[in-house]
C-alpha cells in the first residue's frame, strides 16, 4: 500500500520542492487553523519572493506574520490584513502586493481552482473597486462580475485527524479554508493533530477526500487564540 | 437625545423575526444578539462557518478551535452546523441569511454603501462584507447619523469607495431610522428628543419625511 | 424555539404550494438517495407541467417514472435517462423535453444556484452537441463553455437524519445530488429516516446545514435496489 | 487473434502504477479491476461519490444506499471517502483523477471521442462520460477496432456526437494498442498473431507504423 501512503516523516519533507517565487494557498482564518508548522518551515527554508493566497497574513511573530518578518512574501491575495503592524508598514511602503479580495470570493476562487472551473460570476464587489477592470455581465437583471480560479503550486493545510491516505476531518471551525485550499495545491501538503488508521475516519465524514492531498505529518500544534472572550 | 450604542442595538433587535438566520457585523450589530425579543428565536450565522452561534465561553469551555469571525472565541448552541468558508459564503452570496446587520462609513440615497476603505489611511480589508451586501437582500445599516466634525454621513452619493452599489434598504442612526427607496431616505423613526429638523440638517442626501414621524421609545433599564 | 421548528406532520403539508408548471429539482442517483414518498405526494396531487431537474428519471413504476406515468412531467434536465422504457417512448413522441446535462455540470449547476452564482465556465462538453449555442471561452489556452446555474422552485431531498432545525446527515452514497438540490430549492423539503434532537448531530459532520431546509418530514423508505449485485 | 475482453482488461491493467485514483466506465473498463497486477494498489473512483470502491458486497453486508455509478450495490474499502455528486466531480473536473478507463463508439486521430449518442438510436443521455473526458489528460479508450461490418472505428474525423474534443491520446482496441499525438494515430503493439496490415486495413486514421511493433504477451490461465 506504499502507492497511498502519503505520511512525509519531517516537516522538511513535507514542503520539498517550495522554491522561490512560487505560489503558497494557506488555510487558516485569523490564526484558527492555521498550519503553523509548515509555515514555519516555509520560514526555515528561506524561500522568498512568494505568492501567498490565504484570507489573513497571521499576526506579527506568529503565522504567516513569521514570513512578512523575513520579508519572503512578495505578493498576497487576502480579505482582511488587519492585526499585523509589520504588515501595515510593508504595504503602505510597496513592499508588498496586496490583492485584497472578498473573503467569499476567495473561498470560491480556491474551490474553483481545484474544481476545474476557471471563472464564475459574483455579485460581490459589482460596482465597488474590486470590479474595476473586470467583466461585468448581467443574468436576470442583475450585475455580476466575472473572477477567476486560484491554483497554488503549494497548498498548506492543518487539518485534525487524518489517515495515511490522505483522507482529512478538520475540528470545529479550524475548517475555514482548508478544504478549498487542499483542492487548490499542485501539491497539497497536510499537517494533523492525529493520524489514524484507513477505516477509522467515517467516509461520509471526511472533509477532505484523499484524492486531494500528496504529503501528511503529524504535528504538534501551539493554536494561538487571537482575541480571548470568555464569560464567567 | 442621541441613541447609545446598547440603545441602537435595541431598536435593531426589534426588526427580529421568529426563525431568523442572522449575521451581526463587528462594533454595534455585535450588541443585538443582548437584545433578542422574549419568544423570538434567531440563529446567529458567523461567516467563518459557523450556524447557530452560542455565548463566550466559560473558562472550561475556551477553545481555539471554536471562533467566530470576529475571531473572539465562542460556542457553538445545540443544533449548530459548521462548514467550510466556501458553504458559508454560498449561504450568504445565495440569499439564504435573513437578516445581515452591518456598520458603514456612509451609505446613500442610492442605496450604496461604504464601510471598508478610507484611502490615505490604513487598509484593513473587506473582509466579508463585500459578500454579505451582495448576498443580502435584507440589510440593516447602523451607523452614526454624522461624524464628530457634523458633517452628514448619509449622502447624495457616497465619495468613498463603495462596500456594496444599491444594495441598502434599511439605516439605523443614532437620530433615526430611515428606509431608502426610490432614490431618497424615508425618515421613519426619530431617536428621543431629536426634532425632525436636527435630522433633516444632518442628512446631506435626499429626505422624505412624512407628516407624522413616531419617536422611538425604550424601556428604562 | 417554533421558529426553527420545521417539522410538518404529513406529506400532503410537506408538498404544500406546489403548483402547476413548476420547477422541482429532485436528490438521488439512479434509485439511490431518492425522495420517494415526496415524488409520490406529487404524483397524489396530480400537478403536471412540471419541469424536473434530477440525474435519472427513476424506472417504471416507482420514483420519477411515476411521474411520467401520469404525465406529469413536461420537460427534465438529466444525464442519464435510461432503464426507463416509458420515458423512451415520451421522449422519441416528443411528449417531454429533455435537456440532456453531463453529470458534473448538473451537480454544479445545482450548486450554484444555491451558492449565488449565477454562471461559470466549464471544459465539460466543449466541442460537443452540449456546447452548442453556448459562449465560449478561452483561459489559458483552453476552450471552455459557460452554464448558467438552476433554481427550482421545489427540491425535493432523501436525508438519512436530521434535527428539526433541517440540519440534515446523508447515509453512504445516498448522498450523491441530495446537498446540492437542499441548496437550490425556494423552497427546500427534506425526507428523513430519522429526526432526532439538536445537538445529536455533531455539527461538523451536518451535511446540509438548516439554513437551507423549509420543511422536514420522518418516513418510512422502500430503497429499492436498481442493479442488485453480490458475491457469495 | 483479436483480444477477448478480458485479455483487453489485462492489457490496459499494465497501465495502472501504484498509487492511482482511477476512474473506470461501464463495460471493459470495469473488468480492469479484475486484473491489478500484483504489489499495485489503485483506489477506485466512482462518480456518484465513493473513493475507495471495494468489491460487490455479500448477501449480509447488502446496502441499498451503497451503489456505484453504475447503480451497482457495492461496498466501501478501507479508508474510503464517500462525498456529494458535486465535489465528485470537482475532483474529476480539476483533474485529481490519475486515469480514467472508458469505452467509446469512434475515436479520430485528433482525439476526439464519441461515446454517449447514436442519431436515430435510442439516447440515453452522457451520464458522467463527457466530464471524465473534459477533467483527466489520461484515458485510455477502450473499443473493437472496427464494427462487425468490418467498419473502423478509429476515424479521421468522428462521425458520431462528440464526447469531447482533444482529450484521448491512448486507444485500446481488440487489436492493436495506439497512441494518439500531433493528428495521427501511431501503432504501439499488435494482439497476438494480428498483423500490421490488418490494423492498417482497418484503420480509417492516419496510422503511424514504427519500424517494429511489439506483439502483446498474455500469461496463460
Amino acid at each position: 500500500m506504499a502507492g497511498f501512503d502519503k505520511r512525509v516523516s519531517s516537516y522538511e519533507e513535507a514542503m520539498e520542492g517550495i522554491e522561490n517565487g512560487m505560489t503558497v494557498i494557506a488555510g487558516g482564518f485569523g490564526l484558527c487553523g492555521i498550519p503553523e508548522n509548515l509555515i514555519a518551515e516555509i520560514k526555515r527554508r528561506g524561500v522568498n519572493d512568494l505568492t501567498v493566497v490565504s484570507n489573513n497574513c497571521g499576526v506579527d511573530g506568529f503565522g504567516l506574520g513569521l514570513l512578512l518578518e523575513e520579508r519572503q512574501i512578495s505578493k498576497i491575495l487576502a480579505s482582511y490584513v488587519g492585526e499585523n503592524a509589520l504588515f501595515e508598514q510593508q504595504m503602505l511602503n510597496d513592499e508588498i502586493d496586496v490583492v485584497l479580495t472578498p473573503q467569499g470570493t476567495l473561498a470560491e476562487k480556491m474551490r474553483a481552482g481545484g474544481a476545474g472551473i476557471p471563472a464564475f460570476y459574483t455579485a460581490t464587489g459589482y460596482g465597488t473597486p474590486i470590479g474595476d477592470g473586470k467583466e461585468v455581465r448581467e443574468f436576470n437583471g442583475r450585475h455580476y462580475i466575472l473572477e477567476e480560479a486560484i491554483i497554488g503550486d503549494f497548498a498548506i493545510v492543518k487539518g485534525w485527524k487524518a489517515d495515511r491516505y490522505g483522507n482529512v476531518m478538520y475540528r470545529h471551525t479550524a475548517q475555514n479554508f482548508n478544504p478549498m485550499a487542499a483542492t487548490a495545491g499542485k501539491i497539497t501538503v497536510v499537517e494533523v493533530e492525529e493520524i489514524v488508521e484507513p477505516g477509522e475516519l467515517e467516509p461520509s465524514q471526511i472533509h477532505t477526500p484523499g484524492i486531494y492531498v500528496d504529503r501528511i505529518i503529524q504535528g504538534t500544534f501551539e493554536k494561538r487564540i487571537e482575541k480571548r472572550t470568555v464569560r464567567s | 437625545m442621541a441613541l447609545t450604542r446598547e440603545q441602537m442595538a435595541q431598536r435593531v433587535a426589534r426588526e427580529l423575526e421568529d426563525g431568523f438566520y442572522v449575521n451581526l457585523g463587528i462594533g454595534i450589530p455585535t450588541l443585538v444578539a443582548n437584545y433578542i425579543p422574549d419568544g423570538i428565536d434567531v440563529m446567529l450565522q458567523s461567516e467563518n462557518g459557523l450556524l447557530g452561534m452560542g455565548r463566550y465561553p466559560t473558562e472550561d469551555e475556551l477553545d481555539s478551535d471554536m471562533i467566530n469571525a470576529g475571531k473572539e472565541t465562542v460556542t457553538a448552541r445545540p443544533g449548530a452546523a459548521i462548514f467550510s468558508s466556501a458553504e458559508s459564503f454560498a449561504m450568504i452570496r445565495g440569499g439564504h441569511v435573513d437578516l445581515t446587520v452591518l456598520g458603514a462609513f456612509e451609505v446613500d440615497q442610492e442605496g450604496n454603501i461604504a464601510s471598508w476603505m478610507i484611502p490615505g489611511k490604513l487598509i484593513k480589508g473587506m473582509g466579508g462584507a463585500m459578500d454579505l451586501v451582495a448576498g443580502a437582500d435584507n440589510i440593516i445599516c447602523t451607523m452614526t447619523h454624522a461624524s464628530k466634525h457634523g458633517e452628514s454621513k448619509l449622502l447624495a452619493k457616497c465619495e468613498l469607495p463603495l462596500t456594496g452599489a444599491g444594495c441598502i434598504s434599511r439605516v439605523l442612526t443614532d437620530l433615526a431610522y430611515l428606509e431608502i427607496k426610490d432614490g431618497a431616505f424615508i425618515l421613519k423613526e426619530r431617536a428621543p428628543g431629536v426634532s425632525v429638523e436636527e435630522i433633516i440638517e444632518k442628512t446631506a442626501g435626499k429626505l422624505i419625511v412624512p407628516d407624522h414621524v413616531p419617536e422611538m421609545t425604550f424601556d428604562a433599564e
